[in-house]
């Protein structure tokens, strides 16, 4: 393969650049064009022996004036886009176009969708290669950053080294809420067996796992499970837990006041207390280690989780500690959000799976607040001494910290005194463990 | 009986998946406690004051916001310049 | 290859180590090293399965204090120098010292000539390795960089986020003068077939365009089109074109002159209007939209570009923009330097061609500058009543801001009140998108 | 005659360059100007003074020159520090 | 092998997911679980076309409420730890442990050790595959920055950039201090064969010479040796070298004191002489020249060095070389350290041969120590009347710059007005360039 | 005789590399020595004072400490509020 990139380099031999070819060189042109995208499509099981020839490009014939008028002509995106179904890859660009409008002008979580909208219009363009084998930019990104999982670990190294755990080590009962905030990940796999039942879907277990973790509201986690168990599904996926992120202050509210009585919004949790420097320090080490002895196959996640938050805890790295939340995060931010769009072709995007995904998607969220509300109120049930006011329930989803700004928020609404915020941050950072841990154990029951 | 089979597997994925979440996030509760318990046993001296707040004390008696926003101009002017050395 | 790499890793096993060999082992070694060189020619078609066996490095025979001091003064680059051609070798290490001395001293754009400079010095010390397959660091950085067209790339998205098209959406009309400045480019393809006519000289017409690049005073630009057209060429060609960019204010003050009179030398152009933020913000998607519609050969270029400049004007991604300008953009140019000083070695440079190119790029960057100022000129013949200060036509180069200064000093030479800065730099960014569209079109025409 | 036909190529190839270039951005003016249209009837409200100008101009009547000198010190100092920390 | 990565990701086919299996499916998980930690070991010469066949991972029996919970259970790291040799991977966990508490607690090196800790940790749970091929993060980590040995290199020119060698050149006669501290280096040669002779130790010479350069105290030098000569030991001697640099105040005095007189401590030195800033101009292109002319084996060091130092006396190339401390350092540091640690696996690390790296290690320091100290003293001897304080002599193993501080700090012991630390500084720096030196010997005879 | 044999060859490479470092080392010393004398006699102006030293002394008649606190805590918060923006 590699050595087919070689031929490709130096193309034809120059010596034959002036063989007569006619027009018919440029006809193959265009009909590679879209091949070249559907070659980004991971082929699952060739066998080694028989890797399909590199596609030639550059062609050797005499170039008259009209001869070159035409290649340019065919080569354009507005005739791609007119012939066979370039019109599908017109819809996907204009789909990024929507992301870039979602991000920039919404505040839809900028920093990943403008990426992955950048990425989405690149690769529709067939004539432009950026997403084919073997040198186009966004092709190299997918296989040497996402393919092998690698950038979502990165990501988790900086999200581990941004991350301040002080307010659930304040207060360790509620982290029990980022546990029962994954109801919306598991109820979710039954919301995609229903769907199932409708004509037109047929979710496989693993594809339906990799919806699920939408629930988990994490990107990179979604991102590194679909990388797994559903590549063809990445896109959608990650455009749906990251538009749901963005869209928790809209979605959370009404099922927070559906679930809650009047009497229970207007708990007051008792003042955080301090928290010393050592338990922060010890913090990651303890997760890692329950990684190790209970469930190791969340530890790729979980281990970059750590390591990022000890170097950040430990005082005397701020060297690290400042390169992995700046230039290893922003970099892979920003090479995973190209990576990502790359996924999304309009032979993976534009189909009925990815209306389902975003029901679904929906659904997830609106399982996870329901979970951490109802657990916050069972608690209520078994410890009414020291109760938990069930709005901060919901920030056990995890999308920090937005989650915990909406409890907070909903408390301020009928107790202008009550701050829940340091309580809902607690249950916030939970939930990034939990949705971990929800990975993991996926990943373990399918023997990952 | 396709469907049902999947309802199967997805219900036992689901009381597998909420219960190891429960019992992992329930242990690191205990761990949580338990390590807070030790520190606050043999480490029990509260954080001393970093230096960061010294300096903070030391800085409110000047005039902090135009300190600020010197410093603000300063990067930025600087930021501009290394732009332009660059192409 | 990989598996010989790992071959030659943990070596001969131990056990043969104390084998009697004798300093014919010794010698091989000086004779592999030349070949060491030559072998980070990218071989182009090789088939797949004819792999040449891995240079063995590293002997196992018994050492004597004899051996010992043979091996060494062997493998000193005194003897490399002095044996076979290595004095081409050591004439490139020269010349090494030469763009050190013009980064440095003269200031010639040193952020690029100096790492190709480190690299034309350590890929010319054989003995060394570093240029050779599979590990030598510089062929790491070449085919993981360079030869996949993704260092430039990523150059292009962190100028992206370092260019303000302001003046230019200010006065779109200059815009124009960007386009007639390729006229450099173009023009000197004919110039490359004039010199063809000479003995010793025979460029392909792939050659001559990667050649003709050097027009369009874009380093990223000229190093893509020549990975994709004379990857040998490459080395002359950037260190071309990045040199005759510094000496800008030398090529073309005289041009200027000549081609412009004193009446059209003082003309004053009306004041620069402000810019809306949402101008500066869609620009980028404008001219990715054109890119996508009518030209997808430039699309990884300018794509990359564009993505680098909507991150900037967005507003909202601050870190991303940071990092793209900062992070991205310094280690991406280290190792460019590095990567393109690789193709530096004797063979590649020190022959007639290398001549040749040097000639035509001081061709390219006057047609360039004549280009621009004559359309100037045309366009005062067409629009007599919002006439055009013809010095700011040079700036069309792009050779950003170098080029646009030069237009401002001259103005003022003649009328010290006569400030030509903002519209010229409005010619010069768009100089730097006419160049994407100039090697756009020749990729386009070719195939690509 | 191989070079007559190298000529030629070499003529077409720039006929249609400059034409496309050309092409291309005046099509690209053409947006521009487009655009400024629209935004100016749609969006016309000018820009509000950037917190930056308001920072300049609170920042004005204090000796910004020593301030900035002092950032610089801080600064170079800081690096200096920092590149003992590692080796 | 990459068809095969590819293979894995879209797993077995997903109408195949309900083939009955049963418990069987769930065993060969945890067999092969240690397996993928040795197929990190690189395995040395299996001919190209017998690659043997991807591990594979993921299952697809039936799941029932038991089959999902055995299938957890022994994927657990308490199970993995209790069956088979499982008990040394938590062992190595341990290691990990201490090395955290090291590096945060005890300050030894932090930088690369808690890097290199959570490597260790991280490739010591079997069930999380981080360590094996094709997708583990570590593995990548290895296989991309250290078998290349990309990273080594990319610190050195970190470490060039950050380097002031003023000092050296204020006074360049102690440099030799620098060439002596390298028998450190080469007298702990003889220590590994004589430690040979003790039964269970059988180092080999390559073996014996990656050892010995721990001396050095340099640790990016160590690793790179070692990636040539025993990547089966670039774990251990790793650790080894960082410790001991770190302890370098607890092991150089005694020997010091050991070796010096009263009246030799209380020698005061010339003050230093001003440095032009041409002068440390010019000192990179210097070491750079001798390198390629006499030592070209240790080009791809030194070069790197020279290019990172150059860059930073450049004063024109402010933006590369703040890129090079900074990102560049960071981010090669952070991987690096990763990287190291996943060489860490128990069967690789508890062994004798770590003991004999332990010890070898010391020797190898105290070693260089003396070599310093007892040169200083030769030169007096030689040159009477400028005297050298033989306190600078141990400074010459490098290890910057705690040996430096540890001479000052002596000489102010004997005399409180005797300030050695500028001199100190200068023999540190040279340290750094002698053990780069002595490594490319080592590498010269055996001809790399 | 396997040990024998392998203390002589590490002998010797001892005796190489001690000798071949010395040389490096030594002649490493005589190019600075060499150097210094050059651009002693063709630059021999010392160093201008850099811009750097300047203003060092433009700042000194302030309160430098206040200011590089201010400094200190901006950057601090600077980073803090920039850390929030990203999750
Ligand atoms: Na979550
Ligand atoms: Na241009
Ligand atoms: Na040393």
């Amino acid at each position: 393969m590699i050595i087919g990139g070689l031929g490709l380099h130096t193309g034809i031999s120059e010596n034959k650049l002036f063989a007569s070819q006619g027009p018919a060189g440029v006809e193959t042109l265009t009909q590679t064009a879209p091949a070249s995208v559907q070659s980004a499509i991971p082929s699952p099981a060739l066998p080694a022996g028989t890797a399909a020839p590199a596609p030639k490009k550059g062609h050797s014939g005499e170039i008259s004036f009209f001869n070159g008028l035409v290649s340019i002509a065919k080569n354009t995106g507005i005739y791609a886009f007119m012939t066979g179904s370039g019109w599908k890859s017109l819809l996907m660009i204009i789909v990024g176009c929507i992301l870039i409008y979602l991000g920039v002008a919404r505040n839809f979580e900028p920093l990943l969708l403008v990426p992955i909208a950048f990425g989405t219009i690149l690769v529709n363009v067939a004539g432009a290669g950026m997403g084919s084998e073997p040198h186009g930019l966004l092709w190299l990104v997918f296989k040497y950053g996402i393919e092998n999982e690698l950038l979502p670990l990165l990501v988790f190294i900086g999200i581990g080294a941004m991350s301040d755990f002080g307010p659930m080590l304040a207060n360790p009962r509620v982290a029990i809420l980022g546990a029962a905030a994954q109801f919306g990940v598991f109820g979710t796999l039954l919301g995609v067996m229903a769907l199932n039942l409708l004509p037109g879907f047929d979710f496989s277990l693993k594809e339906a796992c990799a919806i699920a973790i939408i629930g988990g509201a994490d990107g990179p986690t979604s991102i590194y499970v679909s990388s797994l168990f559903a590549p063809h599904l990445m896109g959608s996926i990650a455009v749906a837990a990251y538009s749901y992120m963005a869209m928790v202050p809209l979605i959370q509210p009404p099922i927070m006041r559906l679930l809650t009585t009047d009497k229970e919004r207007l708990i007051r949790m008792s003042q955080v207390r301090e928290v010393h420097r050592l338990e922060k320090l010890m913090f990651p080490l303890l997760v890692l280690g329950l990684c190790v002895f209970i469930l190791p196959s969340a530890l790729p996640l979980m281990g970059c989780f750590a390591f990022g938050n000890f170097v950040k805890e430990s005082g005397c790295l701020e060297r690290l500690s400042k390169t992995m939340q700046n230039e290893l995060m922003n970099l892979a931010t920003i090479f995973l959000g190209l990576g990502v769009g790359m996924q999304m072709s309009a032979d993976k995007f534009l189909n009925l799976q990815t209306l389902g995904i975003i029901a679904l998607g929906l659904l997830a969220f609106s399982l996870g607040t329901a979970g951490g509300v109802m657990c916050a109120k069972i608690i209520n049930k078994l410890t009414p001494n020291n109760l938990v006011n069930p709005l901060i329930g919901s920030a056990g989803v995890s999308a920090f910290p937005m989650a915990a700004r909406v409890s907070n928020k909903l408390g301020l609404q009928y107790d202008p005194h009550n701050f829940l915020l340091m309580h809902a941050l607690g249950a916030n950072v939970a939930g990034q463990v939990g949705s971990v841990v929800a990975a993991g154990v996926i990943l373990a029951i399918f023997g990952y | 009986m396709h469907w049902v089979q999947d309802f199967i597997q997805a219900t036992v994925i689901m009381a597998l998946g909420m219960g190891v979440t429960f019992a992992f996030l329930g242990a690191l509760i205990f761990a949580m406690q338990t390590t807070a318990k030790i520190i606050a046993r043999f480490a029990p001296a509260p954080e001393p004051p970093p230096a960061q707040l010294a300096a903070l004390s030391a800085a409110q008696d000047m005039d902090k916001g135009a300190v600020v926003a010197a410093i603000a101009i300063a990067v930025k002017k600087h930021h501009a310049d290394k732009k332009r050395g660059i192409l």
